[in-house]
Parts: structure tokens; C-alpha cells; sequence
């Protein structure tokens, strides 16, 4: 009775990475890769290569739950991207551009918050129409070009073989894990975080039950836009240029992992555990495929039917717990 | 990775992975350099892993492929970078771990490689706008049409064109040259549309690649403009060998494709079996009319064999 | 006014005017509520009176008029606003995030926190207090509301406003899916408020209950203040003449009928949510009610019946006409139909139009070469809403801008249109005016005449005993007797339902 | 009284316009382009232009309506187009070859309604799957290159100055008016139609009310997969060549066209009329901007502001009616 209990409890425990799980076990047993795929160098590379989804989906995370939605995600990082390449060109200390670069993606998600609730318009518009202007904004400020900016410790944050060889993975990813173990704090234990589900569940409950549907709102996509600033940062670290162009198309990326880590675009569900296995299941299909040398056309099949595979498991399995 | 510390003896039966890392994996130009490295592959008797960024022209996405080769491990990475910059670094991570670069098709700051392969894109565009000058006697009113934001060598094609007709065709006016086609046919197509509507007597265009050349023919052609403008264009494709056939296009700069990937491999293998390479090689820019498409060296680049893919 | 002068007024709403649109809800409208009254406010269905609630919660701003709340000007901009001022609401359309606990509805909004953080385990051990002084401490603090039962939700609902300890509370329509044993525990508590001091409000469209628990009372007609006075010297008959300004007729009306061949026939039916397999036979022109308690499981019964909820075990045989499946579009076609408990979620499509909700599931006499024919059927839903005197503008108003009561009505007529046989009923007049009941309750009798054959679900006793011919009784899950209805009684059928032994 | 009641209705007949007009005055009051803008042969081609998104937009109206999207739409276009080039390729006759490309399309939209319905999971999963999936497929099929056909008549469907002259617009603008007219007869007079927005309204109801709605899903998918299909044949005659990587990221025009239009994401709302709106402000936006010789980068800007502008506009007309 016990030990079946506690091989329950195991199960339990490892189920929602069920997808990730399989992904692994997959390139785990292909005799051609096998030996590279799991190895620290190859984790290390995946783990930085990820990190800028990854905060981009902390964000994206917290939007989706309370309900909405924010196609201006990948624009923001670029834009984000291009300031501190700016500052840093421009001779200001480091720190500062990194501050000016989380700066401006947290403007723009407070300007996004703020618009969505002060013209009272669904967030896909708002947030199609900042993913515009924000690029805009980006190239213009860039010139059209990428900002070749002098290397700084700036660039250090992304490395794959950190300074401190003790630290083991960039400090980009310790940061990572940090917000993520942070935001998912803010969301289970705080009254802010179960705002953000009653919002997503049911807007009228939550407003008429007294909470700030509005401020929390523009809290919301201001703390995702200071993620995906911070993303910006970190994409301007990996990239060490500011490149306007960069991240296109990179919201669909980052939704897709808050999706496939159970968050519903409908609202009041997610998780940050679940978004950042989103995140990995999508970053090891790639470098998997990478890996195996796939003609691009079979890699994006692959991951096609993977990404569907993922998630069914996932959906039967919870469909048993209920 | 400590396997690949010291590069086999010449002559060791052993067979070399060589990956080739192009910016994009479904244009014209990319088949062509596929063909050569696997030709130079065939001759050398190495294998090529070929494998591009999932999403075109994504920088951000082949410094992830180069980092995941490197992973893999490989005797040596043969990449076009998508940006002189940001592959920087992962092209030093990947000396760092013994795995020797070289460099095709468009330039790298810094030294971590050891030889580079391209075209002289600035020169292309130099052609280009001589070409144009030839075309209309030096005046006119004409089009620039930009391929991509931060684009470099389509960048380094504009500002050879840009320049040389500020310089030398001082009669040249200059309606447009700050739009951007895009990444795609039919953005070009419908921005040349666009465009045309606007500046309805235009007289010369230049386009500085395959995808906004071939996007702009197909507005002019729509228009009942082809062969009215003179049109001079980039890189080839069986459409544009056709137009220029037709008429509709006057000049088309052509580069080697197939010899910069057939170099890239070759001089990879030499390097690996411990012989002296060139740091540069200019595989050429080349221009082709109508009058010259059919000949030998021409023809070549026009429609290149690439029967060796299938 | 004749209230006892040295009652102090709790509020006071003066001239108060809403419209939407065309609707005048409120029309110049004043009220006044004492320190520690139970105040009823009563009217047909669209008289205004939860559009006069959420004013005073802040959930709607008036047009115009004035309020006072314990002598100060009082114009609460939010619903929070209303909150931190000591007003509490139970609202009609039940207000619960689905995805939330328990716990996590009851105390959202009212978080306990430490800078930020949420202090649970006091928390926890009060809620689960106020529930077990509900005596519903079957209802686990862990699970998300929306898997909970209608009636279940109702409660949970009814602990957040007691749980708030405010100074005014208003209840609109708390026990209209509660039984009569949850409505007594309410009661109580209504009572033990009152004594702290707590002004209630109290909507409902039960008139005993009301006589039972209210002091005072303000009708509403059509937007208008009708008239006010305490209850006790308020007797029925005036207080639904002030409602409806006439004269109230006979809440029951019998149709001679007679009992026919079995239509519908269970035999060890289970399905996917039910505990125990159960039998059971309905003939046509006959009414059959089922009674319980909360969580009895008469709603499951009828999902399972009608296809929404798997078939475990058993079978359902619909006399004569054999289904393709069982699934809600094969029980149509065997004409069956089924009208939700739940309308909000399942009962009605609220965004669509009244015309789209009446006809879904009838389309055919609209129909001409595929096309639909507007014209007829924007007719035939206007003679519909006209019939069970729905208070609307037009048949395309959407369904989200109607009363509580005319949503119900809405949800009603798509079953009448629809032209079922066998009628499958879960508590269909919830939240109905009494007028409008009566009306019902002679189209159920007039349906059973004509040979149809009727579910009727409910928890209001006396409805079950002045509508149907035979009754059923639910405890736990289980069916413990069948008995025709003139053997049973209020007391039989509390009995039978509470303690399962008949 | 009388006269009015004419003026509001006139009001009431142009209100969905708004946005439109909105742009279409801002651009014909720009002296530069003014006299060029409203010209004959610019709408002919503003409206040759839009053709593709409007097709897709039609079937992405459907799925929209009844609480669904559909992430696959553009590489479904890129798909037909190059089975499309590949069947005039291979010689077979051109009207075959239409066939060919629309059935495709439509099985893709039939494979993306079975797998929602039958796996229950969200459109959301199962097509951003069937996006890399379709996609890879037409890599895979033209051999990661463009396929040149031979032209035939198909690419006359496309032709700004189309071939009988007196046709004055292209073949394909009169098959997308003809189209768009179907759709919204489909959608208003047909049971069907009210089936569709009774899904998206409330599922559990339709369900209750005896619509099959896994039926109507699968039909919902698989129409819209037949418009992706047409669209990939018109963007095959336009351009002449199949070419697998045209229309990246198009499914996010089509989806905002949509949601411009008055298309709500949760379901319920929407008309086809709107998303036909919401096309033409798209393109006529660029098609001025570009006109105006603006940078890229202020087109985007501008582009931004101009549809959060045109929606809230919108908005506001909404909530003053109600
Ligand atoms: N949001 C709204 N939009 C349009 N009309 C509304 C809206 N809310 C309420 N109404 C109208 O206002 C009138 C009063 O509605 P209200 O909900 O106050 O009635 P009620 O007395 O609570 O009725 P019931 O007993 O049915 O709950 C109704 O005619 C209703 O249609
Ligand atoms: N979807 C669901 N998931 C889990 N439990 C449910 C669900 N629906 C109902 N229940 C539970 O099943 C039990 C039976 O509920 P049911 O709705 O059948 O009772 P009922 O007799 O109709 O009473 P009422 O509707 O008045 O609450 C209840 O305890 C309820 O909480
Ligand atoms: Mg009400
Ligand atoms: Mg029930």
C-alpha cells in the first residue's frame, strides 16, 4: 500500500513534464546523437539558448492567466535590444543601459496596460498595434541598422562558458531560474498572483468582488513588459549588436510555450512551471533536430507533431486525474 | 570536447563531418552553394552536415544552430554568418573547441576563422549601377529597392549602387531609396506595385537580391511596365533567366554561388589535412545581359547544375 | 412615512433614475433601509430591482439621483468602493470565478495578506466554519467552483457575504436553487445578522419566505416605487396586487389529464457522475417530480438521460423511438428536450440574441430551400416573448441585457418551441416571478393534457406538490421512493429527502 | 422627424465603415498622394492585392466565430500554392490543378477540425502544429526551392488588367466578392450559420440544444481550409512560381483582419462584412503609406496607430448604440 502510494506520488510528481520527458527519452535513443545529446556541454547550451523565450513567457505568463494576450512580446525584446545597444554605444556605464533597456520594455507593457484598459479594447489589438510601433520605434532608433556596440561585461550574461567558471551556466540562466522561481511565488503565494487568476477566470467576479481589475492589469503587462526588456538585454548580450530586426515572429514562440505548458487563452489557467517546460520542450526539439542534421522541412514536421503529441499526453493525463 | 584536438595526417582514412551553415535553406542561391560544398564533399570523400536556421534570415536562430553543431561536434563549420557581429562569438567558441571555421558569402569582424570565401558585394552593386547608367544614358528618374532591414551584404550591394550613382551618374534622380521589400515574393511584389502606383514614370529599378528582384518583376510585369523600365536585379532563378530572355529584365548580377561553396568545403578539407590556405578568396561578381547569357561562363552561373542534390 | 422614528436609517436612495438604452429600469426611485432591518424588496421579473442593488454595491452607476449611507452622502464609483464602505452582495447571476477554489472565491477580493503574501491557515479554518454553519461541510476548500453543483455555488456565494461582516447586506435571490432545509439554515443566519445590527436586503421571488423573514418591504413596478410598509401588516394578496396590479389568481391550475403508455422507460440506468443505478418509468400525460437536497443527484440524472453525461450502465428507452447515439442531437430527434439548471453556463448562449436562443434547437418551420426565412421567425420569437410575457425590446436583444427572470423565460420558451415530447425540467422556475409561475405551471398542465410527458426537478415543495401527479425523491444519490403526489406531503417529502427513509 | 431618421440611418449604414473611411480620408487629404490614391488603377490594385488575406480571412471569420483560430492558415495558403505549381508542373490540366491546390487546403482544415475534435484539444495546440507541419510539407514538395510552372490561364486570375477587359477588376477579386457574399448569406440565413455562432456563444449550450457540434467543427475547419486553398492558388497565379516560404507570418494579417473587423477571440462575435473591412483597412494602409514614400519604419509606426485609432473608433459607436 505504502510504496504503491509513493510511486504514485512520483508519478504525480513528474507528470507535468511528461512532454519534455518524451522529448528527451526521443533523442535520447537515437543511436546517432545519444551520446552528445544529454551531455553538460549540450545542457548548458540549451539552457542559455532559452533564456530569452523563457523570460519572455514569465511575462507572457501572467498576461495569459489574467486573460489576455500581448502580440507586441517579440517587438519589445527587439526594441529593448536596440536601447541598450544605444547606451552602451552612446559611452553610458553598463548597468545604466541595461536599466534603460528594462526600462523600455516596461514602458512599453505600462503603455499597453494602460491603453488596454483605458480605451477599454480587447488586447489583441492594442498589443497588434504596439507590435507595429514598437519595431517601428526600433528601427528608427537604430537607423535600420544593427548599433555595433564596444563588448562590455554586458555581453558576458549570455555566455555559454561563464567568467567564474564555478557558476557553471551563463548568469543569463541563473537569472532566469531566479525570476522564474520568483514569479511563481508571486503567483501562488501572494494576493497579487490570485488577483491575476480571478481576472483571467471571470473579469465581472473579480471586479465586483472588489479587486483593481484595471490597476492590476496595467501591473501585469508593465511586469511583462519589463520581462521582455529584460529579454531584450539578454538577446542584446547573446547577439552583442542591438538588431531592430531581430525576435520576428518570436511572440508566436512564446505564446506557444505558455500554451503548451497548460496556460488557456481563454484565461484563469497556467503555470510558470508548465510555461518554462514549454519553453524546453520547444528549445530541445530544435536543437535535437539541429543535432541529428534534419533537412529544415522534416525538423519543422517533427516539431509540428510533436508539440501536438506533447500536449494531447498531457490532456489525457489530466483528464484521468479529474 | 576534446576528440578533435589535433587534425588527422594527410591521407588518414578517417572521414570528416564538415558542417555547412547557410543563412537560409530555401532560396536559389542556397541550392547552388548546397551543390557545390557536396560536390567538393563527393571529390574530397567527407561527409557535409547541411543545416540552416529554422526560420529564415533569423540571426538570433543560427548562432543557435552553430551552437548546437558544435555540440554535436564536427571536424570543421563552413557558415555564411547572417550578421559580421553577433556570430562572433560562437564562431570563437567553436576555434575553442578545435573546430576550425571558414567563412562564405558574407564577412566576419574579428579573426577567429581561418579564410573567407564571398563575393564583393559592394562591387556588385557598382556593377549594377554602371550597368544602369549604361542602360539610361546616366539620367532618369529610378528606384532603389531595399531587400531587408540590417541586412549586410544586401546593405553592402545598396551602398555600392547608391554610391556609384551619386558619384558617377549625377543625372540620376533618385524617387525611392528607404523602402524595404521584406523577406518575401509577395511583399516585394505588392510594394512594387505600390511604388509604381505612385511614381508611375519611373524608369529604372535596381533590386539587390533574388526575392525583390523577382517580386518587383512580377509588379512590372502586371503593370504592362516590363521591358518599359529598365530593370537590373540580383542573383538568378529559372523566372529571371526568362525575363532577362524576354526583355523585361536588362542586367542581372550574378555571383558564384556554387564556387563558394565548392571552395568553403575544398580548403576546409585542405586545412584539416594539415595544408596552407588562402585567407581570402573573391569568387566574383559578374554581370549578364542578354547579349552574354548564352555563353559558356555565363550560362553557368545563370542556371547552375544542380543535379547533384537530387 | 410611518416607520417608527427612532429607527435610524441605514440608507437612503432618493430619486433614483437607470435606463439602458430604450429600458427605463429605474424610474425616480427612493428607498430607505433601517439599522437593522430585514428590508424585501419584491416585483415581477425586470421590475428593477437588481439594477436597484447593484447600485447601491456600485456595480452600476445611476443615471441620476442621490444616496446617503449612514447619513453621509454615499456614490460608490466600483463594486470596491461599495465593499470597503460595508456593503455586501449576493448577486442574482451567481459571481464566481471558475477556476478558483473554494476558498479562493470566498476570500477574493478580502485576501488576508502579509505584505502581500497570503496568511492561509486562519483563513482556512474560518471558511470552513462558515460552511459547516451552512451545514454544507461536505464542500472541500480544494476544488475549482466550476465542478461544483449549481445549489453548491449557491452556498459558497452565501459564505463570502456572511464572511465579509458587513453593515448592509443585500441578497438577491439567495435561495432560488436551495431547498427548503438550506433556505431555514439561512434564515437562521439572516436572524443572527440582524441581531448584530446587519441591514439586509432581500430579494425573492418566494412570498412566504419573505413573510417569514422580512420586517419591512418596497415593491418595485416597472422601474417605480409602488409602495413600502412593514410586512406584518402586509398580507399576500395586497402585496402581489402591488406587484402585478391585479389581483393574484390561482398559483395552481390543473388541466384534466390522463395518465398514458410509458414513453420514457430507465431501467438501471448509472451514468458517468451518478453513485447508484436507478429505475424508473414516465407516461405520457403524466408530470413526474423529483425532489432532494442539494447534491442528490436528480441534475445528473437528467444529463444522463438526455446524453450530456456518459452512460455507464443501463438503459434509456425512449418507447417507440430508438436513437442513433446517445447524444443530445439523437435525444432531440427522439423529441426529447431539456432545459438547464444552470443558465448561464449551459442553459443559454447569454451573447447571442433572444431569436438565436428560442430557436437553436428547432430550426425546421424556418427553413425554405436551406435559407432561413428571418422574416417568419423573428415573428413567430416576437409571439413567444409576448406569450410568457417576456420584458424585452425586440426579439434581437441580446440575452445578456435581460433580467434574471426573463433569462429563465427565455431558456423556457426554446424548450416550449422546441415541441418536445418528453420534457426534461431542472428547476425551471428559478428566479420566475409569481405571476409568471402560475403561468408556467398551467403550460406544464396543459403540455401533460395534450400527452406530453414531464421531469420536473425542483426543490420548492409546494411547487412539486401542486404541479405533479407522481414524485420521486432523491437522497444521496439515490432514488428511496416513488409515490403518486397526492400521498405525499411537505413534511413526507422533507422527511424522505433528509433522512433518504419514506 | 422623418428627415432625421434618413440621416441615422445613412449613420447606421456607413458606421461599420468607420475605420475604413477614416484612413481612406486621411490619405486622400495628403496633397502628395491625394490625387493618385483614389484613382481607378490604385484600387484595382489595392483591391488585386488584398485578395489572398481576404480569402483566408473568410474561412478564419467561420473558425473565429465559433470560438476557434486557426495558426496554420498561411503555411496552408503556401501548401495549395505549391501543390498548385506542381500539378501545372507535372501537365496536368490547369482547372485540374486548382482542384488539386483547394483540396489540399481543405484537407489540411479537415485534418485540423478531426484532430481538435477528436483529441479535444484547443485549436490553438493542433494548429500551431499543423503550421510547421503544412509548412515543412511544402518545403519538402518543392525540393526546398520554387516551383516554376508553365503559365496557363491560372495566372491570368490574377491579372490586374484582366483579360476580357470589360471584366474591369481581376477574375480573383470577382471570385472574392462573389465569395465573401456566400459566406455572410452562409452565416446569417443558414442554420448552419446560426449553428456556428451558437458554438462560439456558449458550446455546453449548443451541445444542450442538439447542434452536433463536432460536426459542425470539422465542417467549420475543413471550409476554411477549401479558402486557404483558393487563396494558395491566387497566390500561385500572382506570382507565377510556387514558391513554399511566400506568406510567413500572413496568419497574423488574416487573424487581425478579423478581430479589426469586429471578430471577438472568445467566440460569439464577429461578420464577415467587419473582416472584409478589416482587409481593406490593412491594405490600403500600406498601399498609402507606401505611396506616401514614408521610411518602413514610420509605415509600421503609423500602421500601429492607425488600427488601435480605427478599432476604438469602433468601440465607441458600439457602446454609444447599446
Ligand atoms: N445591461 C443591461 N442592458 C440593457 N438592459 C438591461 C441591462 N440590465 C438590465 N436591463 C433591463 O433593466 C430592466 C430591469 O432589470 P433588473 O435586472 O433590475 O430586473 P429584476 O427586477 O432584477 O428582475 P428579475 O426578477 O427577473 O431578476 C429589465 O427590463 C432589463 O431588461
Ligand atoms: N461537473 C461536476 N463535477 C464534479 N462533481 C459534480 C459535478 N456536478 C455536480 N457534482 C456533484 O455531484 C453531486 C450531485 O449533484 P446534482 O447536481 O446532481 O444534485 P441535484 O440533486 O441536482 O442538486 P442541486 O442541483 O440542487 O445542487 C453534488 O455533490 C455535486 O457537487
Ligand atoms: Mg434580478
Ligand atoms: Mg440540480
Amino acid at each position: 500500500m505504502k510504496r504503491k502510494s509513493k510511486l504514485r506520488a512520483l508519478i504525480n510528481l513528474l507528470a507535468p513534464f511528461l512532454g519534455l520527458i518524451l522529448v528527451l527519452v526521443i533523442f535520447s535513443s537515437i543511436p546517432d546523437v545519444q551520446s552528445r545529446f544529454l551531455r553538460a556541454a549540450n545542457l548548458k547550451s540549451v539552457a542559455t539558448q532559452s533564456v530569452i523565450v523563457a523570460l519572455g513567457a514569465l511575462g507572457m505568463t501572467l498576461i495569459i492567466i489574467s486573460g489576455g494576450i500581448d502580440l507586441s512580446a517579440a517587438s519589445n525584446i527587439a526594441l529593448s535590444s536596440v536601447v541598450t545597444a544605444y547606451a552602451i554605444n552612446a559611452g553610458l556605464p553598463p548597468l545604466l543601459a541595461i536599466v534603460l533597456g528594462m526600462a523600455t520594455g516596461g514602458l512599453v507593457g505600462f503603455i499597453n496596460g494602460s491603453l488596454i484598459t483605458g480605451l477599454r479594447l480587447v488586447p489583441f489589438i492594442i498589443t497588434l498595434g504596439m507590435m507595429g510601433i514598437a519595431r517601428g520605434v526600433a528601427k528608427w532608433m537604430a537607423g535600420n541598422q544593427k548599433i555595433d556596440a564596444p563588448l562590455t561585461w554586458v555581453n558576458e550574461l549570455m555566455a555559454k562558458s561563464p567568467q567564474p567558471s564555478w557558476l557553471l551556466l551563463a548568469p543569463g540562466v541563473w537569472l532566469m531560474i531566479f525570476l522564474a522561481v520568483a514569479t511563481a511565488v508571486l503567483l501562488r503565494y501572494t494576493v497579487f498572483g490570485r488577483h491575476v487568476f480571478a481576472i483571467g477566470s471571470n473579469e465581472a467576479t473579480a471586479r465586483l468582488c472588489g479587486v483593481r481589475t484595471k490597476r492590476a492589469k496595467i501591473i501585469i503587462y508593465s511586469l511583462a513588459g519589463l520581462f521582455c526588456g529584460l529579454s531584450g538585454v539578454m538577446e542584446f548580450s547573446r547577439l552583442t549588436v542591438g538588431d531592430p530586426t531581430v525576435a520576428v515572429g518570436l511572440e508566436l514562440d512564446i505564446i506557444a510555450a505558455v500554451v503548451i505548458g497548460g496556460g488557456s487563452l481563454s484565461g484563469g489557467e497556467g503555470s510558470i512551471l508548465g510555461s518554462m517546460i514549454g519553453v524546453f520542450i520547444m528549445s530541445f526539439l530544435r536543437n535535437g533536430c539541429t543535432m541529428m542534421g534534419w533537412p529544415n522541412y522534416i525538423q519543422e514536421i517533427i516539431i509540428g507533431v510533436i508539440i501536438v503529441a506533447a500536449v494531447s499526453l498531457d490532456q489525457i493525463r489530466h483528464r484521468r486525474s479529474a | 570536447g576534446k576528440n578533435k584536438a589535433t587534425p588527422p595526417a594527410p591521407g588518414e582514412a578517417k572521414v570528416f563531418k564538415i558542417a555547412v551553415i547557410p543563412k537560409g535553406t530555401t532560396h536559389e542561391f542556397w541550392k547552388s552553394i548546397h551543390a557545390g560544398a557536396l560536390q567538393a564533399a563527393r571529390e574530397q570523400g567527407v561527409e557535409i552536415l547541411w543545416k540552416g536556421p529554422q526560420k529564415e534570415d533569423d540571426r538570433a536562430q543560427q548562432i543557435t544552430v552553430v551552437e548546437d553543431v558544435i555540440s554535436r561536434g564536427v571536424a570543421g563549420i563552413v557558415l555564411a554568418p547572417l550578421d559580421d557581429r553577433a556570430l562572433c562569438r560562437p564562431v570563437q567558441d567553436a576555434m575553442r573547441e578545435k573546430i576550425p571555421v571558414i567563412i562564405i558569402d558574407s564577412g566576419l569582424q574579428g579573426k577567429d576563422y581561418i579564410s573567407f570565401v564571398a563575393t564583393d558585394n559592394y562591387q556588385g552593386g557598382v556593377l549594377a549601377a554602371k550597368r544602369m547608367g549604361e542602360l539610361l544614358q546616366g539620367q532618369g528618374r529610378i528606384f532603389l529597392i531595399r531587400y531587408q532591414e540590417g541586412s549586410a551584404s544586401t546593405t553592402e550591394r545598396e551602398r555600392g549602387f547608391l554610391e556609384t550613382v551619386q558619384k558617377e551618374f549625377p543625372g540620376f534622380r533618385l524617387l525611392v531609396k528607404d523602402q524595404y521589400a521584406g523577406s518575401t515574393t509577395e511583399s516585394a511584389y505588392q510594394l512594387a506595385e505600390n511604388l509604381i502606383g505612385r511614381f508611375p514614370d519611373v524608369e529604372g529599378i535596381f533590386c539587390p537580391n533574388e526575392s525583390s528582384t523577382f517580386g518587383t518583376l512580377r509588379a512590372l510585369q502586371e503593370s504592362q511596365l516590363a521591358g518599359k523600365v529598365k530593370f537590373v536585379g540580383f542573383d538568378s532563378s529559372p523566372k529571371l533567366v526568362q525575363a532577362l530572355r524576354d526583355g523585361h529584365l536588362h542586367g542581372l548580377v550574378l555571383q558564384n554561388p556554387v564556387k563558394m561553396g565548392y571552395l568553403g568545403v575544398t580548403e576546409m578539407v585542405q586545412h584539416l589535412r594539415g595544408q596552407k590556405i588562402p585567407e581570402l578568396v573573391d569568387t566574383g561578381v559578374y554581370l549578364a545581359t542578354k547579349e552574354n547569357m548564352d555563353t559558356a561562363e555565363i550560362k553557368a552561373l545563370l542556371t547552375p547544375d544542380l543535379s547533384i542534390l537530387d | 412615512m410611518d416607520h417608527n422614528p427612532a429607527d435610524t436609517l441605514s440608507l437612503e436612495m432618493r430619486r433614483i433614475t437607470k435606463h439602458f438604452g430604450a429600458t427605463f429600469a429605474l424610474d425616480d426611485v427612493n428607498f430607505r433601509l433601517r439599522k437593522g432591518e430585514v428590508h424585501a424588496l419584491l416585483g415581477e421579473n425586470g421590475a428593477g430591482k437588481s439594477t436597484l442593488v447593484k447600485i447601491i454595491s456600485g456595480a452600476v452607476r445611476p443615471d441620476r439621483g442621490e444616496m446617503h449611507l449612514d447619513g453621509r452622502p454615499y456614490g460608490p464609483t466600483d463594486p470596491l468602493e461599495g465593499r470597503r464602505s460595508g456593503v455586501s452582495m449576493i448577486y442574482q447571476e451567481l459571481n464566481l470565478a471558475p477556476h478558483l477554489t473554494v476558498e479562493e472565491n470566498i476570500m477574493l477580493g478580502t485576501e488576508v495578506h502579509k505584505a502581500g503574501f497570503l496568511k492561509r491557515r486562519d483563513v482556512r479554518k474560518k471558511v470552513r466554519e462558515t460552511l459547516e454553519f451552512l451545514h454544507h461541510p461536505e464542500i472541500s476548500l480544494d476544488i475549482p467552483v466550476r465542478r461544483l453543483s449549481v445549489g453548491a455555488r449557491q452556498v459558497v456565494e452565501i459564505s463570502r457575504a456572511i464572511m465579509d461582516r458587513a453593515t448592509i447586506l443585500v441578497m438577491d435571490e439567495p435561495t432560488s436553487s436551495l431547498t427548503q432545509e438550506d433556505t431555514e439554515r439561512l434564515f437562521q443566519v439572516i436572524r443572527k445578522l440582524k441581531d448584530e445590527g446587519v441591514s439586509i436586503i432581500y430579494i425573492s421571488h418566494f412570498l412566504e419566505e419573505v413573510q417569514a423573514v422580512a420586517d419591512s418591504f418596497t415593491v418595485l413596478r416597472d422601474g417605480k416605487n409602488v409602495g413600502s410598509g412593514p410586512m406584518a401588516e402586509a398580507g399576500l394578496e395586497e402585496l402581489i396586487q402591488l406587484m402585478v396590479g391585479q389581483k393574484m389568481r390561482d398559483l395552481f391550475i390543473r388541466t384534466e389529464r390522463r395518465r398514458g403508455e410509458a414513453l420514457l422507460s430507465l431501467k438501471n440506468l448509472k451514468g458517468k457522475n451518478m453513485q447508484e443505478p436507478l429505475s424508473l418509468e414516465l407516461h405520457r400525460g403524466e408530470i413526474l417530480g423529483l425532489a432532494g437536497l442539494i447534491g442528490a443527484g436528480r441534475t445528473e440524472t437528467l444529463r444522463t438521460i438526455f446524453g450530456l453525461d456518459p452512460l455507464e450502465e443501463g438503459s434509456i428507452e425512449v418507447v417507440g423511438r430508438p436513437g442513433l447515439k446517445t447524444k443530445p442531437w439523437s435525444r432531440i430527434e427522439q423529441g426529447m428536450g431539456l432545459l438547464s439548471e444552470d443558465r448561464q453556463g449551459e442553459g443559454l448562449a447569454i451573447s447571442r440574441s433572444i431569436m438565436d436562443n428560442v430557436t437553436l434547437s428547432r430550426f425546421a418551420p424556418y427553413k425554405r430551400f436551406g435559407m432561413l426565412r428571418v422574416k417568419k421567425r423573428a415573428q413567430a420569437v416576437a409571439g413567444w416573448i409576448d406569450s410568457l410575457k417576456i420584458k424585452a425590446l425586440s426579439p434581437a436583444q441580446p440575452v445578456s441585457s435581460l433580467s434574471g427572470g426573463n433569462q429563465q423565460k427565455v431558456a423556457l420558451a426554446r424548450l416550449l418551441h422546441q415541441e418536445a415530447d418528453i420534457l426534461l425540467l431542472d428547476e425551471p422556475t428559478r428566479g420566475i416571478d409569481v405571476m409568471s409561475k402560475s403561468q408556467i405551471y398551467e403550460w406544464m398542465s396543459q403540455l401533460a393534457a395534450k400527452g406530453k410527458a414531464l421531469l420536473f426537478v425542483s426543490s420548492y415543495f409546494p411547487e412539486l406538490l401542486g404541479v405533479c401527479d407522481t414524485i420521486a425523491v432523491f437522497y444521496r444519490g439515490e432514488l428511496v421512493a416513488v409515490r403518486p403526489a397526492r400521498e405525499w406531503g411537505d413534511e413526507s417529502l422533507m422527511a424522505a429527502s433528509t433522512t433518504g427513509r419514506a
